[in-house]
C-alpha cells in the first residue's frame, strides 16, 4: 500500500510542476500590466509603476520568477495577494471552508436527487416517468448556471423574500443564516451535477439490471425491490462513486460563475477576481491548491472504489 | 456451399449505416435531431428567415414586448430578438462545432500516442492532460481568452483547448483497449506496420465513441461559451450571440424578461437537443446494441 | 416421459404446447413453437439443440423469469399448479425454494459485489427465514456438500477470488441449498474445462441420487447427454425435433435434424474422416420457414415437408416430428 | 536447414503480475521452457485446461509476444532475432486464426478488405489482381464472392471464421495456428470449418497448429498432440498412440473426464489447476496426480522419449492405461446417414 | 434600542485598506467611515474643515494648517500635528506610494505647536488643498503604522467615526463606531458592514429584499424599479468625472488613421454621434450629456461649452473635406462592461449614417488598460472617476506630459494653459485659463470626445436618514440613523 501510494503521489508531483509552470507562462503571457492594475485608477507616475514591478519581481525574467515562487512554495510560502497584501495562504485558508461547505450542500443535493432519480429513470426505463426525469435532468445540464442562479434569486429572495439573495454567512456564526445563504448557490450548483450523476447512475443501472447475476437473484425468488436495490443497485453504484467523488473534486475546485453571481467568497471568485486583478501570486497559489485537492481527490476515489468494489479491494 | 452464404440479399450496411438505421429508430434522438436541423436551418438561411436585420437598431422600439411585429419583442437597442436569436445561433452552433473540432483535433492525436507509444511519452502526454483537466474549466478558458482576445474565435480556441484533455483521455483509453483486442492483434500477426494498425484499424474503432463525446461536448461548449459570453470574453457586440444576449438581459430582467427567456430557451432546448441526439448515437453505436 | 402424461401423482413438471414470442423492435418473434414435455421426479431430462434453438427459453419460461417483452402461450403445471396462474408473491416463494436454477455462466451469474456465502444464504433467508448467522451456518455446509475445500472461508470471499469450478459450485450450492424439487441446469458446464465438468456433473449426479431433484439439464453436448440424461428433447428452432430415452436417441436417431447433430460431433465420427455438416444456417425466428423448419436445411426431405410434421411416436416415449422418419 | 516448418526451443514467457493497486505481485509462469517441432504438413495440436499457456506459447511462436528466453525457427529462418521490419515482411509465411470470430475481423472492414490486407501487406499485385484473389479465396472457403463488399456482422459465427480462415492462407503461408478456431462454434457449423480447415491443410501442405481443449476435436484432426500443464509439456506423441496409450497421468485425467464415454459413474480427478503464479515445485500436476510419490514433489521431470515423450517420473511403472473410449453410439447407421450431409460439399 | 447595523453593498471588493497604498474608488467608500481626513468636502464641492478646524496661505507655497483638539486614532493616541507630518510624509515617501503623485508638490512639513502645521511646497499649487481631502489627507496613527510597516492596510488604524473590525477578502468588511470619535454624537449607527456584490442585479436584489439597507451605486436602468418600491430611496448627484472617448492622436504606429491624424474626422465622428440619444437608450436619460471633463457644477467648468447638436450632413462634409474613402474604419477599444458595450453599439449605429464603420473591441480591463498606456489602441472608451480640483480632471489628460494621456495628444498651448491654471489662485482666472484650454484642445483639436458625467445614484431603504450625496460618491457616515 505504502508504495503504491508513493507511486500515485510520485505521478501527482510532475503534474503539479506542470501546472504551476504552464499557469505561469500562461500568466506571463497575459496581456495586462500587473504594476498598472495595481495602481488603480490614478495610475500613478511611472516611477511608482517601476518600484511596483521592481517589488513584485515582475522586471525579472520568467524563469527566475518561477524558480522563486517555487523555492517559497516548497517551504509553505504561498507569497502575499498583490491587491490585498494578505498572504495568500491565509486568503486560501479562509476560503477552502466556505467552498467546502458548498460543496458539500451541493454535492448532497445532487446525490439525494440524481441517484434515486438514475435509478428510478432506469428501472422505468423507456416510459413516461423515464423521459420526465430525463428531461428533468438534462434541463439541470443544459441551463447556464448564472442563468438560473439570477432566475432563483429574482424569484426566491425577491418575490418570495424567502432567502438571502447573496452573501455568506459562516456556519459556526449562525448555522440556520449560513444554510440560508448557501442553499440556493448549492443547488444550482447541486442540479448540474445532479443531473450528471443521474445519468451515469441511470446508464450504470441498466447495466446492471441486464446482468446475468440479477437473473440469478430473481430466481432465488427475491422481491423486485430487494433486487434492484440490493444486487443491481449495489454494482451501478461502483463506476458512479468513482465519478462522485471527481465531481464532487469540480465542485470544491470552485464553482467560478456561481460564486460570482451569489458574492460567495469562496475560491472560484477569489481566483476569477484575481485572474481579472492580475493578482498573480492569488491565482498560482489557488490554482496550485485546486489542483492539489482535485488530483488528490481522484486518489480518493481510487482508494473509494477499491472499498465499494470487491474486485479491487482484496488483492 | 451455395447454402451457406444464403444470407438474404441486402445491400451491404457497412456498421455506420447499421448504426444510422438503429439511430433512425431511436425516437427521441430522432426528434432531437430534428431540433438540431431547425437550429442549424434557423441559423444558416438566419438572413431569409429573420425578417429584420439583427444588428439594425431602432431608437423608437427599445425593449418592446413580443408583439406581432417583433416575435420575440426587441432589445435595449431596438434590434429584434428574433432576428438576433436566429443569427446568434450562428455564433453559439459554430461556438459549439468549431471548439469541438478543435478540441478533437487536439486531443485525439496525442491520446493516440500516448496510447500507443506507452512509456515516457505516455506519462508526459498523460501528466499534461491531467494537469489541464485539474484546472477548472472556466479558469483555464478566462485566461486563454484574456491572452487571446476576446473574440468568438479565441473563445472557441480557448474553450477548443480546455476541452481537449478530455479527448485525450478518452482516446488513450480507448486505444489501449482496442489494441488488446483480437482484430488489432490479428493486424499486427498479418504484418502491419503500427502506423497502419493505428490509423486503418484502431481509430476507426474508436471514432464512435469519441462522436458520441462531442455531441456532448459541443453542448457543453455552447455553454462555456454562454459562461464566456457572460464574462465579456466571448461574441463580440453587436453580433449576437445567446451567451451575449443573456448577458446584456441580465441587467433587464425585470423591466424585459424576454430578453432573457429566447436566448436562454434556445439554449435549453438545443443542448438538450444534443444531449437526446448524443444519448441516441450512444445507443446506436453501442456494440452490445450490435446484432451477434 | 409420454407426452399427455397428467397422471398428478408422477408428473412433477409437465410442459404442454408451451410457445413464448418476444415482442422485438423488428416484429414478433416466436423463440419457443408448441413445445411439450414432462419431467418426473429423480430423472434428468436434457434439453439438446444448437445455440439459439429456444433451450434457455423455455428454461426461463418455467423459472418465471422472461422478461416483460415476452408472451407465454400454453401450459406449465408444476406438481398439478398453474405456473403461469401464480401471482408475483406465490411465484416467489416457489422459485429458489421448490424450483431453481442453475445458470450457464459462472463467471457473471454471481454478485460481484457480495461474498459466496452470502449470496448462498440469501436464498435461506427469504424462503427460511433464517436469521443472518444461522443462514451463514447452513450456506456454509452447503459449500461443503458441493466439496468446496476450506467453505467457511470461501463463503467470506467474493466471486472473483473464486476459481470457474469454484464459482459454478457456489451456484449450485446456491440452487440447492433450499432443497429445489426441479433443478433447472442451463448449460452448467460448458465454460468450464472439461476435468471441473466432469466434477461438477458427477456432483450433479451424486445430489439427485441423494434427494430424488429432478433435473432439467440444458446442453449442446451430445456427450454430456450420452452420460447423464434420463430422456432427451431434440429442439430445433423453436420446436421439439425428437423426444426419446437417452439410449434409444443413440442408437437409433431418427430426426434429421438430431442424425446431423450427432454426425456433425468429432466424437461420434472416424478420426480424419468427413463430418457431417449440415448446410445453411438456423433460420431466421423472425420469419422462419413455413412447414417443417428443418426442410431447407434437410437433405431426406420431400413435398410432404412443406407442412408441419406433428409429433408421432415410434417407440415406448420415441416420438418424433418427421415426415420421413422411421428413415431406414 | 532442419526441414521443420517450426521449432521452438527453450520458450519461456512470464507475465509480471500486478494487483488493482498496482503493486508487483510476481510472476504468471505461461510459458516455462517449451520445445516443440512442426514439420509441413503435420498437424500438431496442443491441448490442455484453460490457463495452463496454450494461447501463449501460440503467440509466442508467431512473435506477437517476445519469448523472455528461447529460439523460435520459422522455415529454419530465426524469429528471435529478426528486425521489425524483417519481422514484418516474414509473417507471409506464418498466419495465426483466432477463436472468437466476432473480435478478430475488424468490424469496420468489409470483408474484401479484411482478405485484401495481407495481399496489401506482401504482395506486389495490382489492385484488380488482388481482387480477383479475393474472390478466389473466398470461393476456396465458401462464400461468395458478391459477400467480398459485405461488413463481418452481416456474416454468422461459422461464415466469419471462413473469412477469417480465407484472410490467414491470402498470403500463401507455410504455417498456420489455429488458437481455439472452432470453439466457439456450434456443433453443425464446427464441423463445417472442421472439414475446410482439413482440407486446406492437406492441399497447402500447411504445417498448422492446433490449440484446443476439445480432445474429441483434436482426435479427429491432430497428426500429433502435445498436452500442457501449467506451462510446460507433459507428454507429446502422435495422436493415435496418446489417445491409444495415454502415459502422462495428467493426459488420462483428462482424456477420462471427456464426456460420453459412459463414464458419469466414474471418479474424477480432483481438484483444480494450481496458480500459474506459484505452480507446485517438482513434477507441477503432482498436487493432483493419484499416483504421485515424494519424489514427484520435490524433482521437475523431463520431458523423454523419442517419438512419444512423456514428462513423468513413474513413466514406465504406471498401471496401463484405459484407452480413449471411441464412441460407441451411432454405428455403421450413423455413418451412412450422416452422409447424406456430405452432399453440398461436392 | 437595539444597536444598529447599516450594510451597505459595493460594486467590487475593495483593495488595501492602507491611505498610502490603497487605489480603488470603492476602497474610499470604506474609508470614509475610517479615516477622518483633514478636510472634507461637502454637496457644493466647497472645501471644510474635518480634522483641520482651518488653513491660511502664508504665501502660494506655504500652507499652515490648524487641527482639531483633543481627537484619538482608535488605538488611543492622540491626533496632533506630529500624527499629520508623520502621515504625510508617509504618504510622500513610502515605498509603492499612490499619494506621492498626488501631493509630490509638498517640500516639507513642520511642527508648528501640536495644533499647527506648516506646509512647505515646491511651487504654488492650487490643486494642493484639495488632494487633502482625500486620501492624501488621512491621519493615520503613526505608532500603529510604524508598528505593521506594510501591512497597516490589514488593520488600518485612523481618526475616523468608525474603527475598523475585521475584513475577509471579497466578502465583507466590517467597523464599528468609535466612542471617542470627535464628532461621536452625530455617528448613530452602531456596526457597519460594507459587501462586495460585483453583479449589479444582484446588488439590487439584495436590496429589495432586505438584505442591504444601503447600495453604492445602481445602473440608472434599474431606477425605475427602485422608484416604484416605496421602501427605497433614491438619492441622486452628479458625479465629479466623465466618460469619454481617447483617441491615439501620437501614440505609436495606431495613431496612424484618419481619426488620429485628421481633426476633421475626429469632429465628424463627434457630430455623427447624438450624446442625448445614447443617454436615452442606454442611460434612462439619466446622466448628463457633456463636452468637457468638467461637471456643470464645478466651479470651474467653461460654461460656454456645450454638445453641438447631431449632424450628419456636416459630418460627412468634414469627411469629404478630409479626402478620407469612407467608410473610415475606426476600432474602439472598450471596457467590458454591459453599459459600455451597449453605448458603444448605439454610437456603433450612429456614426455609421455619417460613413463610419465603427468596430467594437470589447476587452477585460486590464487588457484594455495596458493596451491604451502601450498606443495598442485607435479609441479607448473610458471614464474617469474625477476630482474636486480641475487639475485633477485635465492636466493628466491632455497635458502632453500627463500621466493618463493615453492618445499623446499634445499642444504647447494647451500645456502652456494648464500649468499656468495650476498655480492660479484666483477662481475667475483660472476658470479662464480652463476654457481656453479647452477651445483649444477640445473644440479645435478635437483630442478627445467627451461624452457625459455619470451619476451617483445611491439606493438605500427608507429606514435611513441622514444621508447627503456629495458629488464624489462617498457615503458618508456622519448624521446617519436607521430608523
Ligand atoms: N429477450 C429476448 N428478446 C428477443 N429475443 C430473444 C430474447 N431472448 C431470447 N431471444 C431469442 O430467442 C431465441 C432462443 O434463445 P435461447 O436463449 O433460448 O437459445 P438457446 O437455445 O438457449 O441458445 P444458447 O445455446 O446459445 O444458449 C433466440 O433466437 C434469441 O435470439
Ligand atoms: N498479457 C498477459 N499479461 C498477463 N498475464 C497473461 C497475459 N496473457 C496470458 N496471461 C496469463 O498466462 C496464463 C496462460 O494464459 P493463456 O492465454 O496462454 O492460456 P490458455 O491455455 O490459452 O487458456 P485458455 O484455454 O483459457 O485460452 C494465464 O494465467 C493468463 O492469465
Ligand atoms: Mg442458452
Ligand atoms: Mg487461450
Amino acid at each position: 500500500m505504502a508504495r503504491w501510494f508513493l507511486r500515485r503521489l510520485g505521478q501527482i508531483l510532475p503534474t503539479l510542476l506542470i501546472l504551476s509552470f504552464g499557469i505561469f507562462a500562461l500568466q506571463q503571457l497575459m496581456p495586462g500590466d500587473p504594476a498598472l492594475i495595481l495602481a488603480g485608477e490614478d495610475r500613478g507616475d511611472p516611477e511608482v509603476l517601476a518600484q511596483i514591478r521592481a517589488e513584485l519581481m515582475l522586471d525579472r525574467p520568467l524563469l527566475e520568477q518561477y524558480f522563486h515562487w517555487l523555492g517559497r512554495v516548497l517551504v509553505g510560502d504561498f507569497g502575499f495577494s498583490w491587491r490585498i497584501r494578505e498572504p495568500v495562504s491565509q486568503l486560501i485558508l479562509s476560503k477552502l471552508p466556505v467552498t467546502a461547505q458548498l460543496a458539500s450542500m451541493s454535492f448532497l443535493i445532487a446525490l439525494v436527487i440524481g441517484i434515486p432519480a438514475g435509478v428510478l429513470s432506469a428501472v422505468w426505463k423507456d416510459k413516461p416517468a423515464d423521459w420526465g426525469i430525463n428531461a428533468v435532468a438534462l434541463f439541470g445540464i443544459s441551463t447556464p448556471n448564472f442563468w438560473l442562479g439570477i432566475m432563483m434569486i429574482m424569484f426566491f429572495s425577491v418575490h418570495l423574500g424567502w432567502l438571502p439573495p447573496s452573501g455568506y454567512v459562516p456556519l459556526w456564526e449562525d448555522p440556520v443564516q449560513s444554510l440560508a445563504t448557501t442553499i440556493m448557490p448549492a443547488f444550482v450548483l447541486g442540479t448540474g451535477v445532479a443531473s450528471v450523476l443521474m445519468r451515469h447512475t441511470r446508464a450504470a443501472m441498466l447495466t446492471a439490471l441486464a446482468q446475468d447475476y440479477v437473473r440469478t437473484a430473481r430466481a432465488k425468488g427475491l422481491m423486485e425491490r430487494v433486487v434492484v436495490a440490493r444486487h443491481a443497485l449495489r454494482n451501478a453504484l461502483i463506476p458512479v462513486v468513482t465519478l462522485g467523488t471527481i465531481e464532487f473534486g469540480r465542485l470544491l475546485a470552485g464553482a467560478v460563475l456561481t460564486e460570482q453571481i451569489f458574492s460567495i467568497p469562496g475560491f472560484g471568485k477569489l481566483v476569477v477576481d484575481a485572474v481579472f486583478n492580475r493578482d498573480y501570486p492569488v491565482v498560482q497559489g489557488v490554482v496550485l491548491v485546486t489542483a492539489l485537492i482535485f488530483v488528490t481527490l481522484s486518489l480518493v476515489a481510487d482508494i473509494l472504489a477499491m472499498l465499494v468494489n470487491p474486485r479491487l479491494r482484496a488483492a | 456451399m451455395s447454402a451457406t452464404t444464403a444470407t438474404v440479399i441486402r445491400p451491404p450496411q457497412s456498421p455506420a449505416r447499421r448504426a444510422l438505421s438503429a439511430f433512425v429508430a431511436h425516437k427521441l434522438a430522432m426528434f432531437g435531431l430534428l431540433v438540431v436541423l431547425v437550429f442549424i436551418i434557423g441559423a444558416v438561411f438566419a438572413p431569409y428567415l429573420a425578417g429584420a436585420d439583427p444588428i439594425a437598431t431602432s431608437w423608437s422600439a427599445i425593449r418592446k414586448a413580443p408583439s406581432a411585429a417583433h416575435w420575440f419583442g426587441t432589445d435595449e437597442n431596438g434590434r429584434d430578438v428574433f432576428a438576433r436569436v436566429l443569427y446568434g445561433a450562428r455564433a453559439s452552433l459554430a461556438a459549439g462545432v468549431i471548439a469541438v473540432g478543435g478540441a478533437l483535433l487536439i486531443g485525439v492525436p496525442f491520446g493516440l500516442i500516448a496510447g500507443l507509444a506507452g512509456g515516457w511519452v505516455d506519462a508526459v502526454i498523460s501528466r499534461v492532460a491531467d494537469a489541464m483537466l485539474a484546472v477548472p474549466f472556466l479558469i483555464l478558458a478566462i485566461a486563454l481568452a484574456a491572452f487571446l482576445g476576446p473574440a468568438l474565435e479565441n473563445a472557441m480556441l480557448a474553450i477548443a483547448i480546455s476541452a481537449s484533455p478530455i479527448f485525450t483521455r478518452l482516446a488513450r483509453g480507448m486505444v489501449q483497449d482496442a489494441a488488446s483486442q483480437d482484430y488489432v492483434e490479428a493486424a499486427r500477426a498479418m504484418g502491419n506496420p503500427p502506423w497502419r494498425t493505428a490509423i486503418l484499424h484502431i481509430l476507426p474503432n474508436i471514432a464512435p465513441s469519441l462522436l458520441v463525446q462531442a455531441t456532448l461536448s459541443i453542448a457543453e461548449a455552447i455553454i462555456a461559451e454562454a459562461s464566456l459570453s457572460f464574462l465579456g470574453l466571448g461574441q463580440q457586440p453587436p453580433s449576437p450571440s445567446w451567451g451575449s444576449m443573456l448577458n446584456s438581459a441580465q441587467r433587464f430582467i425585470e423591466n424585459a424578461p424576454w430578453l432573457a427567456i429566447f436566448p436562454g430557451g434556445a439554449i435549453f432546448v438545443l443542448v438538450l437537443a444534443l444531449n437526446l441526439v448524443g444519448d441516441g448515437l450512444r445507443d446506436a453505436l453501442d456494440p452490445r446494441g450490435a446484432k451477434r | 416421459m409420454l407426452l399427455g402424461a397428467d397422471d398428478p401423482v408422477h408428473t412433477m413438471l409437465s410442459v404442454d404446447r408451451l410457445s413464448v414470442t418476444f415482442q422485438t423492435a423488428r416484429g414478433p418473434l416466436r423463440a419457443v413453437d408448441d413445445v411439450s414435455f414432462t419431467l418426473e421426479p429423480g430423472r434428468t431430462v436434457a434439453l439438446v439443440g444448437e445455440s439459439g434453438c429456444g433451450k434457455s427459453v423455455t428454461s426461463l419460461a418455467i423459472m418465471g423469469l422472461l422478461p416483460g417483452s415476452a408472451r407465454i402461450g400454453g401450459r406449465l403445471s408444476f406438481e398439478g399448479r398453474d405456473l403461469l396462474a401464480l401471482s408475483a408473491v406465490e411465484r416467489r416463494k416457489l422459485s429458489g425454494g421448490t424450483l431453481a436454477m442453475v445458470f450457464q455462466e459462472p463467471m457473471t451469474s454471481l454478485n460481484p459485489a457480495f461474498t459466496a456465502g452470502e449470496q448462498v444464504a440469501e436464498a435461506l433467508r427469504v424462503h427460511e427465514g433464517l436469521s443472518a448467522e444461522a443462514a451463514m451456518k447452513r450456506a456454509v455446509e452447503m459449500l461443503d456438500r458441493v466439496r468446496i475445500p476450506d467453505p467457511a472461508r470461501r463463503a467470506a470471499q467474493y466471486p472473483h477470488q473464486l476459481s470457474g469450478g469454484m464459482r459454478q459450485r457456489v451456484m449450485i450450492a446456491m440452487a440447492l441449498v433450499c432443497k429445489p424439487r426441479l433443478l433447472i441446469a442451463d448449460e452448467p458446464t460448458t465454460a468450464l474445462d472439461v476435468t471441473v465438468q466432469a466434477q461438477i456433473l458427477s456432483l450433479l449426479a451424486e445430489l439427485k441420487r441423494e434427494t430424488g431433484t429432478a433435473i432439467l439439464l440444458v446442453t449442446h453436448d451430445l456427450g454430456v447427454v450420452a452420460d447423464h440424461a434420463d430422456e432427451v428433447v431434440v429442439m430445433y428452432a423453436g420446436r421439439v425435433a425428437e423426444t426419446a430415452p437417452v439410449g434409444a436417441l443413440f442408437a437409433r436417431p431418427e430426426h434429421p435434424y438430431a442424425i446431423g447433430l450427432m454426425g456433425a460431433a468429432p466424437r461420434f465420427a472416424t478420426p480424419g474422416g468427413r463430418l457431417a455438416s449440415i448446410a445453411g444456417t438456423v433460420p431466421d425466428l423472425m420469419s422462419p420457414p413455413p412447414g417443417c423448419r428443418f426442410a431447407p436445411r434437410c437433405p431426406f426431405g420431400d413435398d410432404r415437408c412443406a407442412e408441419q410434421p406433428p409429433m408421432a411416436p415410434l417407440a415406448a416415449g420415441h416420438q418424433v416430428a418427421c415426415w420421413v422418419a422411421p428413415i431406414a | 536447414m532442419t526441414g521443420y516448418a517450426l521449432e521452438l526451443a527453450g520458450i519461456r514467457r512470464h507475465f509480471p503480475v500486478r494487483d488493482a493497486l498496482g503493486r508487483p505481485k510476481g510472476a504468471v509462469r505461461a510459458v516455462d521452457g517449451v520445445s516443440l517441432r512442426v514439420a509441413p504438413g503435420e498437424v500438431l495440436a496442443i491441448v490442455g485446461e484453460s490457463g495452463c499457456g496454450k494461447s501463449t506459447l501460440g503467440r509466442l511462436a508467431l512473435r506477437l509476444l517476445e519469448p523472455d528466453e528461447g529460439n523460435v525457427q520459422v522455415l529454419g529462418q530465426e524469429w528471435t532475432a529478426l528486425s521489425p521490419r524483417a519481422l514484418r515482411a516474414a509473417r507471409r509465411d506464418a498466419q495465426m486464426i483466432f477463436q472468437d470470430p466476432f473480435a478478430s475481423l475488424d468490424p469496420r472492414m468489409t470483408v474484401a478488405a479484411a482478405i485484401e490486407e495481407p495481399l496489401i501487406l506482401h504482395t506486389r499485385l495490382s489492385r484488380a489482381e488482388r481482387l480477383k484473389r479475393v474472390h478466389e479465396l473466398l470461393a476456396r472457403v465458401g462464400l461468395r464472392p458478391e459477400t467480398a463488399v459485405r461488413y463481418p456482422h452481416e456474416f454468422s459465427g461459422g461464415q466469419r471464421q471462413r473469412i477469417a480462415i480465407a484472410r490467414a492462407i491470402a498470403s500463401n503461408p507455410r504455417i498456420v495456428i489455429g488458437d481455439e478456431p472452432v470453439s466457439a462454434l456450434d456443433v453443425s457449423v464446427q464441423a463445417q470449418v472442421l472439414n475446410l480447415l482439413m482440407d486446406l491443410i492437406r492441399e497447402m501442405g500447411l504445417a498448422f497448429i492446433l490449440i484446443s481443449h476439445d480432445l474429441g476435436v483434436v482426435r479427429h484432426v491432430a497428426d500429433r498432440v502435445a498436452v500442457m500443464y501449467l506451462g510446460r509439456i507433459v507428454e507429446e506423441g502422435p495422436a493415435a498412440g496418446i489417445f491409444a496409450a495415454p502415459a502422462h497421468p495428467y493426459t488420462r485425467a483428462l482424456l477420462a473426464a471427456v464426456p460420453g464415454q459412459g463414464a458419469a459413474e466414474a471418479e474424477p480427478i480432483r481438484g483444480e489447476m494450481p496458480s500459474p503464479i506459484a505452480p507446485p515445485p517438482g513434477c507441477r500436476f503432482h498436487t493432483r496426480c493419484p499416483f504421485a510419490v515424494a519424489r514427484c514433489s520435490a524433482e521437475t521431470p523431463e520431458l523423454l522419449g523419442t517419438t512419444h515423450k512423456v514428462a513423468c517420473h513413474l513413466a514406465g511403472e504406471l498401471p496401463p492405461a484405459a484407452p480413449f473410449a471411441e464412441a460407441h453410439t451411432g454405428g455403421e447407421r450413423l455413418s451412412r446417414l450422416a452422409a447424406h450431409f456430405h452432399r453440398e460439399e461436392a | 434600542q437595539q444597536p444598529q447595523n447599516l450594510r451597505i453593498g459595493l460594486r467590487e471588493d475593495p483593495d488595501i485598506m492602507d491611505p498610502t497604498l490603497a487605489r480603488t474608488f470603492v476602497g474610499r467608500i470604506v474609508f470614509a467611515s475610517i479615516c477622518d481626513k483633514l478636510f472634507d468636502i461637502n454637496e457644493r464641492l466647497e472645501i471644510v474643515p474635518q480634522l483641520a478646524t482651518g488653513y491660511r496661505w502664508e504665501d502660494p507655497r506655504t500652507l499652515l494648517v490648524t487641527l482639531r483638539q483633543n481627537v484619538r486614532f482608535h488605538d488611543g493616541e492622540v491626533m496632533d500635528a506630529e500624527a499629520v507630518r508623520y502621515s504625510l510624509n508617509r504618504h510622500l515617501t513610502m515605498q509603492g506610494s499612490f499619494r506621492r503623485g498626488e501631493i509630490n508638490t509638498m517640500e516639507s512639513v513642520e511642527v508648528v505647536d501640536p495644533q499647527t502645521v506648516r506646509i512647505r511646497l515646491t511651487g504654488p499649487s492650487a490643486p494642493f488643498l484639495s488632494q487633502l481631502t482625500d486620501r492624501a489627507g488621512m491621519i493615520v496613527s503613526p505608532r500603529a503604522a510604524e508598528a505593521a510597516g506594510r501591512n497597516f492596510g490589514a488593520r488600518p488604524i485612523c481618526a475616523g467615526p468608525y474603527r475598523f473590525v475585521e475584513r475577509v477578502a471579497q466578502d465583507r468588511i466590517v467597523v464599528e463606531r468609535f466612542p471617542e470619535y470627535w464628532n461621536a454624537e452625530k455617528i448613530h449607527i452602531q456596526r457597519i458592514t460594507y459587501l462586495p456584490i460585483p453583479d449589479g442585479t444582484v446588488r439590487l436584489a439584495n436590496l429589495q429584499s432586505g438584505a442591504l439597507e444601503m447600495v453604492q451605486t445602481i445602473e440608472p436602468d434599474d431606477l425605475a424599479a427602485v422608484r416604484r418600491n416605496n421602501r427605497l430611496r433614491v438619492s441622486i448627484s452628479d458625479e465629479l468625472g466623465y466618460q469619454s472617448l481617447t483617441i491615439n492622436i501620437g501614440n505609436g504606429p495606431r495613431a496612424q488613421t484618419p481619426m488620429g491624424q485628421d481633426a476633421r474626422v475626429r469632429q465628424a465622428f463627434e457630430l455623427s454621434i447624438d450624446r442625448a440619444a445614447i443617454n436615452q437608450v442606454v442611460y434612462e436619460g439619466v446622466y448628463t450629456p457633456t463636452v468637457q471633463p468638467l461637471p456643470p457644477a464645478n466651479p470651474y467648468a467653461a460654461g460656454a461649452l456645450r454638445p453641438e447638436p447631431r449632424d450628419v450632413n456636416r459630418a460627412r462634409a468634414l469627411l469629404r473635406e478630409a479626402g478620407v474613402t469612407t467608410p473610415v474604419v475606426v476600432n474602439m477599444t472598450v471596457p467590458n462592461n454591459p453599459d459600455l458595450r451597449q453605448a458603444a453599439e448605439v454610437m456603433q449605429s450612429m456614426v455609421r449614417e455619417a460613413g463610419f464603420d465603427l468596430r467594437i473591441n470589447a476587452m477585460e480591463f486590464a487588457s484594455s488598460l495596458q493596451a491604451a498606456v502601450r498606443g495598442d489602441f485607435e479609441v479607448y472608451l473610458l471614464g474617469w472617476s474625477g476630482r474636486v480640483d480641475p487639475d485633477g480632471n485635465t492636466w493628466s489628460f491632455i497635458h502632453s506630459r500627463g500621466p493618463q494621456n493615453d492618445g499623446r495628444y499634445s499642444n504647447p498651448e494647451v500645456d502652456r494653459l494648464l500649468d499656468e491654471a495650476r498655480v492660479e489662485a484666483d477662481v475667475g482666472k483660472r476658470r479662464d485659463l480652463y476654457a481656453q484650454a479647452f477651445q483649444i484642445a477640445i473644440r479645435q483639436d478635437r483630442s478627445r470626445i467627451y461624452l457625459w458625467h455619470r451619476k451617483n445614484i445611491v439606493v438605500h431603504t427608507a429606514r435611513l436618514q441622514g444621508f447627503t450625496n456629495v458629488p464624489d460618491g462617498l457615503i458618508r457616515v456622519t448624521g446617519l440613523r436607521l430608523q
